[in-house]
C-alpha cells in the first residue's frame, strides 16, 4: 500500500467512531483531495481483495472501518463482542418519523403514530439516537427533537438526505382535503 | 424504490418478539405498535381500499379484535375505536345536497393511514438498514491511545451574548403549568390568620392551620404569612432552628 | 489469507479487550492450537509485508492489533489541528446563563433552559470554562458552578464586569453587529 493509505489505515484504525474527511486531511496537508480520496479507495480495494476479515465504510459523513458481516455470528457465539439490542418497531416508527420532520415536537409525533411517545422518546434519548434541538414557539414552548450523529452511525447512512425522499416512497401522500380521496363506491 | 410496502404482513411478523427498552407498558406486546397499524392490518386482511374503507365494517373488526387481543385498556386504542364509531355515524346521515360539496367523513382518517403507511416503509427501510450496521463491528478496544487531546474551541463573545439574548427571551416567557390541582387560596388563610392574631397576641403555627391540612392549604397559609409579615400585620420568629415559628401581632402594624 | 486468519482478524477488532489465545480457540473449535498459531502468524506477516499502518500484537493480556507507533504522533498532531470545535447553542446558553447568575447549581440552570443539562456541564467542564465553585446550602447540598479564569481569555475579557448587563444587552448586540446575533432557528 501506499505511505498515504497506511496512514489513513493507522488513523482509521484508532478510531473506534467515523471520521471526516476533513480531519483525515489534516493527516497530511500536502495530500490533495483526490490524493486522499484514491489513498481510501486503495485501502478499501485492499480489504476487498486480499481476503480480509474487515471492511471500510464510509456512514456518518466520515469513514470508518467495520468487521465483515460473515464473522458476526461467530464473533458473538465465542462472547468476545456483543451486537447491540435491536429497537422494537415502535421505537423505529418514532425514528422514523423524527428522522423526516425533524425538528418536531412530541405532539406531532403521536398524531402521526397514534399512540403517546413519551417514554419512547425517553428511550431514545438515552440510547443518544435523538437529541432535544430546540424549542417551539407557542404556549409552553415545546421541546423540538432531531436525529443525532449517532443515528446516521448506527444506521450506516452518510447523511440524512441518503433516505428517500418522500416522493420516492412506494406510497404516495395524496394532498389532503376530500377531493383527493376517492368516492365511495355508490 | 423496490421495497414493497407490506406494513401488515410486516406488524404481525416481525415486531413480535420486541424489546419494549423502556420498559413501560406497550401495546407492541401483541403486535400492533398502535392503533394505527391494527388498522392498516385489518384494511389489508379485509382487501379493500384504504381510500374506501367500509367504515362500518371496519369498525366492527376494530372492536372485535381489541377485545380479544385484550388491549382494551389502551387509551390510544379505544380513542381509534371512537372516531371509527363517529365515523359509522357520520356516514349515515343523509347527504345534503348532491355529492358535490359532500365532504367525506373518512378523509381525515384515510389522510392519517397513507400517511402512517408511508412512515413503514421508512420503517422498513431503516430496520434493514440498521440490521446491516449491527452486524458489523467497529473497533472495540482502543488501548494504548491516550485521551485524545481536544481540538481546540472557536469561542466569540457575540456569539455568547446572543446566547444570553436567547435565553432572557425564553425566560420572558411565561411558564404555562397545566396541571392545577387546587388553586391556592392565600385571601382566605390571610382572613384566618387575622381572625386568630385578632383574639391573641400570640400564636402557634398550629393554631393557624389544622393538623390534617392539606398541600395547598399548609402553602396557602404559609404564604399568607410571609404577605402579612411583610405588611407589617404580625412578626415572626423562631427560638431555634426547628422549633414552633411565633406569631406575634405587631403593635406598630395594628397602629397604622 | 486464510479464513481463519480473517476470522482472527475480524475477531481481534471486534472484541473489547485483547484475547488470550484459549478464548480465540473458541471461535473454532474444529482448529488446533498448531493451527491458530499459524493462522496468527499469517496475519501478522501479512501486516507487515503487505505495507500495512496497523501491526499484531501479543501483550500482557493477549493478542491485539494495534497502530503502528510511528503513526500515533501524526495521528494525534492532526487531532490537534483538527478544526476548531464549536460549541452547540446549547452549550452557549448553559455558558450565558452560569456567566450571569454565578454561582449557580445546575438545578437553576435546568430550570431556565428547561432541559437536563448534565452532559452540557460535563463538557464546560472538560473545556475548563466552568468550574465547581461551592455547595449551596439545603438538601443534598448541591454543586455551585462558575465560570474560569479560562472562560474570561476565550471572551478576551478582563473581568466579568465587562460583561454587557442584561438590559444593556440589546445595544451590545446591535454593536456586534447583525451577523453575529442571527435569530436561531426556530
Amino acid at each position: 500500500m501506499t505511505p498515504l493509505a497506511k496512514l489513513l489505515e493507522a488513523a482509521l484504525f484508532a478510531s473506534g467512531r467515523p471520521i471526516p474527511l476533513d480531519e483525515l486531511a489534516s493527516l497530511e496537508p500536502e495530500a490533495s483531495r483526490a490524493e486522499l480520496a484514491l489513498a481510501l479507495s486503495e485501502l478499501r480495494e485492499h480489504y476487498d481483495t486480499e481476503g480480509h476479515g474487515v471492511e471500510l465504510a464510509e456512514l456518518a459523513g466520515g469513514w470508518q472501518i467495520l468487521t465483515r458481516p460473515e464473522y458476526t455470528e461467530t464473533i458473538e457465539r465465542a462472547q468476545l463482542a456483543a451486537r447491540p439490542q435491536r429497537l422494537s418497531a415502535a421505537a423505529l416508527e418514532t425514528l422514523a418519523i423524527i428522522a423526516y420532520r425533524q425538528p418536531i415536537g412530541r405532539a406531532e409525533v403521536e398524531e402521526i403514530r397514534g399512540v403517546s411517545v413519551g417514554g419512547m422518546l425517553k428511550t431514545l434519548l438515552e440510547r443518544g439516537l435523538i437529541d432535544v434541538v430546540g424549542r417551539a414557539e407557542g404556549i409552553g414552548r415545546p421541546l423540538l427533537y432531531g436525529t443525532t450523529q449517532l443515528f446516521l452511525e448506527q444506521f450506516a447512512l452518510r447523511h440524512l438526505e441518503e433516505l428517500p425522499r418522500a416522493d420516492e416512497l412506494a406510497v404516495a401522500l395524496r394532498r389532503s382535503g376530500p377531493a383527493a380521496v376517492a368516492e365511495p363506491a355508490s | 424504490m423496490s421495497r414493497n410496502v407490506r406494513g401488515a404482513e410486516r406488524a404481525i411478523t416481525s415486531a413480535a418478539p420486541d424489546f419494549a427498552a423502556d420498559g413501560s407498558f406497550t401495546v407492541e406486546l401483541d403486535h400492533f405498535s398502535g392503533p394505527l397499524d391494527l388498522l392498516l392490518s385489518l384494511i389489508r386482511e379485509e382487501q379493500v381500499e384504504i381510500s374506501d374503507i367500509p367504515i362500518a365494517r371496519i369498525a366492527e373488526q376494530f372492536l372485535l379484535r381489541i377485545s380479544s387481543l385484550a388491549l382494551d385498556e389502551a387509551a390510544d386504542y379505544l380513542e381509534m375505536a371512537a372516531r371509527l364509531l363517529r365515523i359509522k355515524a357520520q356516514m349515515l346521515l343523509p347527504r345534503s345536497g348532491d355529492g358535490e360539496d359532500w365532504e367525506d367523513p373518512r378523509a381525515e382518517l384515510v389522510r392519517r393511514l397513507l400517511e402512517y403507511q408511508q412512515m413503514r416503509e421508512v420503517v422498513d427501510l431503516l430496520e434493514h438498514l440498521g440490521e446491516a450496521r449491527r452486524n458489523r463491528f467497529a473497533r472495540g478496544y482502543l488501548p494504548q491511545e491516550p485521551v485524545p487531546p481536544m481540538a481546540p474551541l472557536a469561542l466569540s463573545l457575540p456569539e455568547l451574548l446572543a446566547a444570553v439574548d436567547r435565553v432572557l427571551r425564553v425566560a420572558r416567557e411565561p411558564t404555562m403549568h397545566d396541571v392545577v390541582p387546587r388553586a391556592l387560596d392565600v385571601d382566605g388563610a390571610m382572613e384566618t390568620i387575622r381572625a386568630v392574631i385578632a383574639l391573641r397576641v400570640r400564636v402557634r403555627w398550629g393554631d393557624i392551620i389544622r393538623r390534617e391540612a392539606e398541600p395547598w392549604e399548609v402553602l396557602s397559609a404559609l404564604l399568607a404569612l410571609l404577605e402579612l409579615a411583610r405588611r407589617g400585620e404580625l412578626k415572626l420568629a423562631q427560638a431555634r432552628p426547628f422549633t414552633d415559628v411565633e406569631i406575634t401581632r405587631d403593635a406598630a402594624g395594628e397602629a397604622a
